[in-house]
């Protein structure tokens, strides 16, 4: 950066570019520890989960009764045959757990994704529109505020089964009032900004200012939101399957191998500890991730 | 102020209204609540029976009707499961979880303002990264997982603590820790944030022109300013940590008013069940209405108005 | 004049940034005589507000400031201890801050603002301390003072709580008042009303003051002596009047012709044009 | 200067404040019956204190807001029956703050071609042979094509703001106080642009500021504004030499201006 | 033993009176067995119907039944037994009015009636040769005019439930809050010569913890002395430790697979026989019974408990032979196996297991968990296509209680069989035991030979409790606290 006193009043027009908006972010990302360590934790969890066919040692749902509830590798019994040892069904434990990954990121980010087009649309044409629109949004996500969300998911999902798009559907309808409200506010902001007037001023239509002019602003709120929404998501399965409300089994979802493994809590603490220990850490990762991408989008002191 | 008031009540009737309308058709898609009465083994005759005596055998709109009229009146039906007054059973209940909702809140609190307050001043540093780890962290783990662990170490391996009940305070410990900690992050995240908007505002800076001392800027001016948004959070959060105790109720055997709601899910208790997320509902209208009336007290700009 | 209040040499403020060290004021030289205006002109982000902060110390720790000298009436302020310098702020030094709207604490009354400054740096009792803050409120020319103490910044208008930020700054009679762009969110009558009371009263306590803003039309009404900043230099400094009629520097000749005068039309006599030859 | 480009006839504008469920709203006349018309080929400008209503008046003029009473006519029609896009074809806005009139996530070259996008009648070559011809007009350096308003200055931004206005070549364009954001250097150059383009292009401005020094420098007419209706309205030498309303004498009064290289007075000293 | 002779035990079921009128629930049962008598008590060990409340009893016709009552017992209250006591019970429970939970299990019952001081006689509305099972289980004596206590609910129904427990069992209850805890302390005057005997324990106390591993944590910690319905490597584990004793005991239980006959779900594929078989010889009954239910647990091959009357173990036996399995399958046109969705509500661990099976002969499997009550519901209409259920049968030792309910051509009959049905009515009405026992078998070996349903195996029961109680399980799944004590 050149002095920036120079860059304005007489030598105006001489003056060098400043580094681009995309430059300046990378520049705080490579130096952000947080995004950096949030970064690889989940490189690594999605790695695992997109590579568990090639590198899970057995077949997850292949069960032999006669293996059962073997010790994991560092016990005393322990083999290499079964690394994390096996479950109550002789299901080879790291094999589950690696395709577990694959599970939590499918939920996180399908119920992510969902929850911020509803959000999103909700919050778009709330903060555009303001006024009865906006009395109208408020009043949704009022109401779905006042849902506590842990009983309406485990009534829903307990009346409708446990099936992996039934979760997902649930989620998305209970996790979209963060994104609508975020969008909704930052709308606000941005439609009394002066680009916004001028859009309309030179004739733009209501969808292309929303989608052209609008949106390409919320795309930092969003991915910040959406990063926490998986994470909340992911957690939120957990809780349901712990409770016997989330993913049926045989699926190998972290939440549902704790709630397998609890009665063995005293016992085997393995069977709870690694899959607990795995959402713990998947979802420390996004979350760092997502604080990292809202520092990097918006540094402190300026927007 | 009375025009506020009224309207946030009127706000809070159509809320109810929405949210009890849900919540019934809800649970009108739910199998057939006679067979859940009846438990396993029943006949068709006995079905009959019980339709007839808890009046299923109606249309639905005039069950829905007939439930709400009742509810105005504070007469949330019998319980399906207990067949006592839903009403006496909530009461009954809500002891033990609102012990549990205070104690969370106040263990949230106690570790989000000051460790709000520690990582502003100290912005960036060491003391920062802490307490933002343990934010990230606390926000991370699983309750019912964290709940678990701490069983396994404070209850049955060091014999501290009860392992479940409510019958004494020490069976709160646990419980509370592990709910408020989980509610805490966001506190913590919005004191330090509040804080650091406080201490680079232009008052402060103002504050410090005029020459006073640190602790007057920070307890005096900033501390004034960045409390506000936590507290009426706080009022907020505790209506969801209400809502959200049934795994931690569940994990340590509280018998709470959580506990009762994911139990009559899976009894498909209907009156039960409505009556709950439907206090739930009206709970949380009124905490959030706390929370404006208190951030209207504390701030002058919005008591004037 | 006699000796100034302030000497200040070879000030010097650096900031570092991601792309390296960022020299915002470089050895620029200010002083100030106890009743004299000092005004500084200069265009957005020259680092005027940076020096006035220097002064001050009320630059973040992060930022370096490095003088050869500076002495507020021969006490030494660029190596003194935070609390030592607190103990100057507001007492011996005074400042005024561009935004009325944000520079009081919304959720205090004025009262409480001003009496907690006039408390922090004498000793006295809150009753002498109200009385003294209701003085200056009437000295600054607002009515109803006793009653306006219990007011919030809210509930006044922008010129009324300039007028407020200027009791505070005035309140333990300092040796120099520092205002950075006091009028520039303020409309054009207010402003002017603003300004005359400034003038006024630095005549009338015969203090030291700074004024800085970015229109020469502001500093001409108030100031003795200015000096024109370009860039983190001083480019141009002399008497109000001789530096209006023999501006030395082209900078300071192509500024002033930037600013439209009275009877100057587009066509006949075009703005800028020194700027132009200079560019 | 005979015939009017715009013509504002009767026009008001009332908003209503607050007003909830159970309160009545109270109601804010912004404008209050006023008339105006804007001759082709000349710069009007309108002054007035803040919240006189002169945005507002500006946004009713570009169609971005409704008159309660009254109508506009742009062209001897009224603006509510002209099809939208001849309309804002030629009647373009430039706003006051350049750094919230461009979205921070477009290039340049993709703010300055909106319009014609808009249109949709020319090709991406066209366009961007326009919007080069066009950067080169305002002294603007081609490599500023792919920037970002982020990497600007003020006044390179509000360059950009002009060059959207002017790339559909309209023929009136309302600027609501387009340098009071920026430093005199630059306000100086941005003035000194708008002036020569409008003799190249044949433009008509209505120009809002409260600077009545930048006013007299570009206006041919004043129109002075105070609480929603004109109060005055002349010529700029008449104006400035016979203020007739008294609200325009206390305008003049309160204005700061450089004072004459001769008269100098040392102003504060002798007070 | 403990300091103090008492006794906490602790399920996972919330009990919302202690009155199998108004709670079915298995604990509400065992607490019952405790406060409450019946007129009659099957004795387990002996398997033998013993005198309770009534000192003797007769059959006078085909449907009356006359008993003599002691004329020594007091309820709880103070007030003696007599007649009135048991006229009262059974006629309140006969009137559908009063709306009892397991009218069910009475629809036989017409009315009582007093014929001397201490006499009474029970009218049937037809004969049921299993009376004696309910009347030593689920049906117990209440003082005359109980429930007049109970106050008007909501909508004009009386809240029979809220009754405060009064009878004349070995126990008697001091403290209910419902859904917490249950205190009963021993009844100082209780007839010791019962089958029941006198209690040895002083107080007992059963708590609510839905969460398994809080049972555990509490039992391991002390907070409570017995606890059931562990899983076995729960059991294995718990055995390890000195101060406990676990036991694995068979129970009345079974778990079985049932089809939809009539193609209503949406897929033909178990109407063909040869499918149901192929499932027959595709699951490892054997190796799911040892290793996920335990050492008592047996393979069951008809459609009832082998330890009821009426069962029979001679039908047809589907042994684990995937082979046959596939080539069923190849015959029944599956040569590639299908896809079908699997439901379940009790053990996922066991239905999991039987998916697993099925998965390696072809039969892809969607688990899908649903509480009883929906699930019994999508059953009942047809619309799930292969269910895991379990089957109870309130513990009566009768095969009347599984068999004629699932196969008698009642609501829940998947097959709707005339032969069956007309065999099930046979022994249902006869009262020799003899030819009822022929008929059941004829029915069952249809069943079977249809395979109707797959039976699978028999249910057991972990308990775990301290080592110093001395406390034996009974297959009926009612743990008799009334004999057991500290050593
Ligand atoms: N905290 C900071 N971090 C980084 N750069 C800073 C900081 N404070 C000031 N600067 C830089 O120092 C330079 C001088 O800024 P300063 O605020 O003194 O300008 P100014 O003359 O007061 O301008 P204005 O008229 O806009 O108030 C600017 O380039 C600014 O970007
Ligand atoms: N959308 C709106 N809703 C309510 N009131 C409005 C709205 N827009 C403008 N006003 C009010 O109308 C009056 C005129 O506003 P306007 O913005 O036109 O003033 P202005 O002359 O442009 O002032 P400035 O010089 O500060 O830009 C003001 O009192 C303003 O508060
Ligand atoms: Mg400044
Ligand atoms: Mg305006």
């Amino acid at each position: 950066m050149s002095s920036p006193s120079l860059e304005q009043g007489l030598s105006n027009q001489i003056a060098d570019l400043r580094p681009t908006p995309s430059q300046l972010m990378w520049r705080r990302a490579r130096n952000h520890r947080g995004l950096a360590i949030g970064s690889l934790i989940v490189f690594i969890v999605l790695l695992c989960g997109l590579a568990a066919p090639f590198i899970a040692p057995h077949d997850p749902y292949a069960q032999d009764l006669t293996k059962r509830l073997l010790p994991a590798v560092w016990s005393e019994n322990g083999t290499w045959e079964h690394v994390f040892g096996t479950d109550a069904l002789g299901r080879d434990y790291l094999s589950r757990i690696l395709y577990g990954a694959r599970i939590s990121f499918l939920i996180g980010i399908s119920a992510a994704l969902g929850s911020c087009l509803i959000g999103a649309a909700l919050g778009l044409l709330a903060g555009y529109y303001g006024g009865r629109v906006d009395s109208v949004v408020t009043f949704f996500v009022s109401v779905r505020l006042a849902l506590p969300v842990v009983l309406v998911a485990l009534a829903t999902v307990s009346l409708f089964g446990g099936k992996l798009w039934i979760v997902v559907a649930v989620l998305s309808l209970l996790l979209w009032d963060r994104f609508a409200v975020v969008v909704r506010s930052a709308t606000m902001q941005l439609r009394s900004q002066e680009f916004v007037v001028a859009a309309r001023a030179m004739g733009c239509s209501t969808p292309r200012i929303l989608l052209g002019e609008l949106l390409p602003n919320l795309v930092g709120p969003l991915v910040v939101v959406g990063s926490l929404e998986i994470a909340h998501a992911i957690l939120l399965e957990s809780a349901l399957s712990f409770l016997g409300l989330g993913v049926q089994p045989p699926t190998p979802s972290w939440g549902l191998m704790v709630a397998e493994g609890k009665g063995m809590i005293f016992f085997d603490s393995r069977l709870i500890a690694l899959p607990g220990a795995a959402i713990a850490l998947l979802v420390l990762g996004i979350n760092l991730v997502g604080d990292g991408v809202r520092d990097v989008l918006a540094p402190e002191g300026k927007a | 102020m009375l025009r506020f008031i009224l309207s946030r009540l009127a706000i809070a009737i159509m809320v109810a209204f929405a949210v009890s309308g849900i919540c019934f058709g809800l649970m009108f898609l739910a199998g057939d609540p006679a067979l859940a009465i009846a438990g396993e083994g029943a006949t068709e005759a006995d079905l009959e029976v019980i339709r007839r005596r808890f009046g299923f055998d109606r249309p639905i709109i005039v069950q829905y009707g007939s439930w709400l009229l009742h509810v105005v009146q504070g007469d949330f039906g019998d319980s399906y499961y207990f067949g006592t007054p839903v009403v006496s059973l909530i009461a009954e209940r809500f002891r033990a979880t609102l012990k549990l909702g205070g104690l969370a809140i106040l263990v949230a609190l106690v570790l989000a303002v000051p460790l709000g307050i520690l990582a502003a001043t100290s912005q960036n540093r060491l003391a920062d990264r802490i307490a933002l780890t343990i934010g990230t962290i606390g926000q991370a783990t699983p309750s019912f997982w964290l709940g678990l662990m701490l069983i396994s170490l404070f209850a049955v391996e060091l014999r501290w603590l009860p392992v479940s009940g409510s019958a004494t305070f020490a069976h709160f410990i646990l419980p509370s820790l592990v709910l408020g900690y989980y509610a805490a992050p966001s506190m913590l995240r919005l004191c330090r944030a509040g804080m650091i908007e406080a201490l680079r505002s232009d008052y402060v800076r103002t504050a410090r022109a005029k020459g006073l001392l640190p602790v007057q800027i920070l307890g005096g001016h900033a501390l004034r300013n960045a409390i506000l948004p936590v507290i009426s959070v706080a009022a907020v959060e505790f209506g969801f940590i209400l809502g959200g105790s049934v795994v931690v109720e569940s994990v340590f055997g509280i018998r709470g008013i959580g506990m009762l709601a994911w139990e009559s899910i899976s009894r498909n208790d209907f009156p039960t069940v409505q009556a709950i997320i439907l206090i739930y509902a009206m709970l949380y209208v009124w905490l959030t209405f706390l929370a404006d009336v208190i951030n209207a007290w504390l701030d002058p700009r919005i008591r004037m108005n | 004049m006699s000796s100034p209040i302030l000497s200040v040499r070879n000030l010097c403020v650096t900031v570092p940034t991601p792309t390296g060290p960022l020299e915002a004021v470089r050895g620029i030289d200010l002083s100030v005589a106890r009743g004299e205006t000092l005004g500084i002109v200069g265009e957005s982000g020259c680092g005027k507000s940076v020096s006035s902060l220097a002064l001050m110390r009320l630059l973040p720790s992060f930022i370096k400031v490095d003088a050869d000298a500076m002495e507020l009436c021969g006490i030494e302020l660029l190596h003194r201890t935070e609390r030592q310098m607190a103990d100057l702020r507001g007492d011996r030094i005074a400042m005024i801050f561009q935004e009325p709207m944000t520079a009081l604490n919304p959720v205090l009354t004025v009262g409480r603002q001003m009496t907690e400054t006039y408390l922090r740096h004498r000793r006295a009792g809150r009753r002498e301390a109200r009385e003294r803050a209701v003085d200056l409120l009437v000295r600054v020319g607002i009515s109803r003072a006793a009653e306006r103490m219990k007011v919030y910044p809210h509930q006044l208008s922008g010129g009324l709580r300039q007028r407020v930020m200027i009791a505070i700054a005035l309140l333990c009679d300092p040796d120099l008042l520092i205002a950075d762009e006091p009028t520039t969110a303020l409309d054009v009558t207010v402003q002017a009303q603003i300004l005359d009371l400034l003038a006024d009263l630095q005549r009338e306590r015969g203090l030291a003051m700074i004024f800085i803003s970015h229109d020469l039309g502001v500093v001409a009404r108030v100031s003795h002596r200015v000096q024109v900043m370009f860039s983190g230099q001083t480019v141009d400094a002399g008497p109000m009047r001789e530096l209006l009629v023999h501006p030395r520097h082209p900078y300071t000749r192509a500024l002033l012709s930037c600013i439209p005068r009275r009877g100057q039309r587009w066509g006949k006599d075009k703005l800028g044009a020194e700027q132009e030859a200079s560019a | 200067m005979s015939e009017a480009m715009l013509r504002l006839i009767d026009v008001s504008r009332v908003f209503q404040l607050g007003g909830g469920l159970f309160s009545q709203p109270r109601l804010l006349h912004a404008l209050d019956g006023v008339s105006l018309d804007l001759h082709k080929g000349e710069v009007l400008a309108l002054v007035g204190e803040s919240g006189s209503g002169k945005s507002t008046l500006s946004r009713i003029l570009l169609g971005l807001d409704k008159p309660t009473a009254g109508d506009v006519l742009f062209d001897g029609r009224s603006i509510r029956k002209l099809p939208r896009r001849e309309f804002t074809q030629r009647v373009q806005p430039i706003f006051q703050d350049p750094y919230s009139s461009l979205n921070p996530r477009k290039t340049v070259r993709q703010i300055i071609e909106m319009p014609l996008i808009l249109q949709g009648r020319h090709s991406r070559a066209e366009r961007l042979r326009r919007v080069r011809e066009l950067l080169d007009l305002l002294r603007m350096p081609a490599r500023m094509l792919d920037a970002y308003p982020s990497q600007m200055s003020g006044g390179q931004r509000q360059r950009v703001a002009i060059g959207r206005a002017l790339i559909s070549r309209p023929e009136v364009v309302i600027c609501d106080e387009p340098t009071s954001a920026l430093d005199v250097s630059v306000q100086a150059q941005v003035l000194n642009l708008l002036m020569e383009l409008r003799a190249e292009l044949n433009l008509t401005y209505l120009f809002i500021s409260h600077d009545l020094a930048v006013v007299e420098y570009i206006a041919d007419r004043v129109a002075v504004m105070q609480a929603g209706k004109i109060v005055e309205i002349a010529d700029v030498d008449g104006l400035f030499s016979r203020p007739q309303s008294d609200y325009t004498k206390n305008l003049l009064a309160s204005a700061l201006v450089i004072p004459e290289m001769a008269d100098v007075e040392p102003v504060a000293g002798q007070k | 033993a403990p300091e103090v002779n008492s006794l906490v035990w602790a399920s996972d079921r919330e009990v919302t009176a202690v009155d199998t009128y108004y709670d079915t629930s298995r604990e509400a049962v065992v607490l019952a067995q405790h406060v409450y008598d019946g007129l009659i008590y099957w004795d387990q060990e002996a398997e033998a119907f013993l005198p309770l409340l009534a000192t003797s009893f007769r059959q006078v016709d085909a449907v009356t039944l006359e008993f003599d009552l002691r004329d020594d017992v007091v309820f709880h209250d103070g007030s003696s037994f007599g007649a009135e006591d048991v006229v009262y019970t059974f006629n309140f429970i006969a009137d559908e009015a009063n709306g009892v939970l397991n009218y069910g299990d009475i629809r036989w019952l017409k009315s009582a009636e007093a014929v001397g001081e201490n006499t009474v006689r029970l009218n049937l509305h037809e004969p049921f040769p299993a009376v004696q099972s309910y009347l030593a289980l689920v049906l117990p004596v209440l003082p005359n005019g109980h429930f007049d206590s109970a106050e008007e609910g909501a909508g004009g129904q009386k809240r029979y439930s809220s009754v405060p427990p009064n009878g004349t069992g070995p126990y008697k209850v001091t403290d209910f809050s419902a859904g917490e805890r249950i205190v009963m302390t021993a009844n100082e005057d209780y007839f010791g010569d019962g089958p029941k005997g006198r209690p040895a324990i002083e107080t007992m106390t059963y708590r609510t913890l839905s969460d398994g591993s809080t049972q555990i944590a509490e039992l391991m910690t002390g907070g409570v002395d017995w606890v059931w319905g562990l899983s076995n490597d729960q059991s294995d584990a718990l055995s390890q430790a000195p101060h406990l004793t676990t036991v694995n005991a068979p129970t009345m239980r079974i778990s079985y697979l049932t089809f939809d006959l009539q193609g209503s779900s949406g897929t033909d594929i178990f109407t063909d026989r040869n499918v149901r078989r192929a499932v027959g010889h595709a699951i490892d009954r054997e190796q799911i019974a040892t290793f996920l239910l335990g050492e008592n647990s047996e393979v069951v091959n008809a459609a009832c408990h082998p330890i009821q009357f009426g069962c029979t173990d001679d039908v047809m036996v589907y042994d684990y032979d995937p082979e046959k399995a596939r080539s069923l399958l190849a015959t029944a046109g599956y040569p590639e196996g299908f896809s079908v969705d699997i439901y379940g509500y009790r053990d996922r661990e066991v239905t999991e297991a039987i998916a697993g099976d099925l998965a390696k002969v072809g039969i892809n499997t969607n688990l899908r968990w649903m509480q009883y009550s929906a699930l019994a519901d999508l059953i009942r209409q047809g619309n799930a296509p292969l269910a895991n259920m379990t089957w109870g049968s309130s513990s009566i030792p009768d095969v009347s209680a599984v068999t004629s309910y699932f196969f008698g051509g009642g609501p829940d009959d998947p097959a709707n069989d005339e032969k069956v049905t007309a065999a099930i009515r046979k022994g249902d009405l006869s009262s020799d035991p003899e030819e009822r026992q022929e008929a059941y078998a004829q029915a069952l070996g249809m069943i079977a030979e249809q395979a109707y349903w797959l039976p699978l195996f028999s249910y057991t029961k972990n308990y775990s409790f301290d080592s110093r109680l001395d406390f034996t399980p009974s297959a009926d799944e009612l743990p008799k606290f009334y004999s057991a004590s500290w050593r």
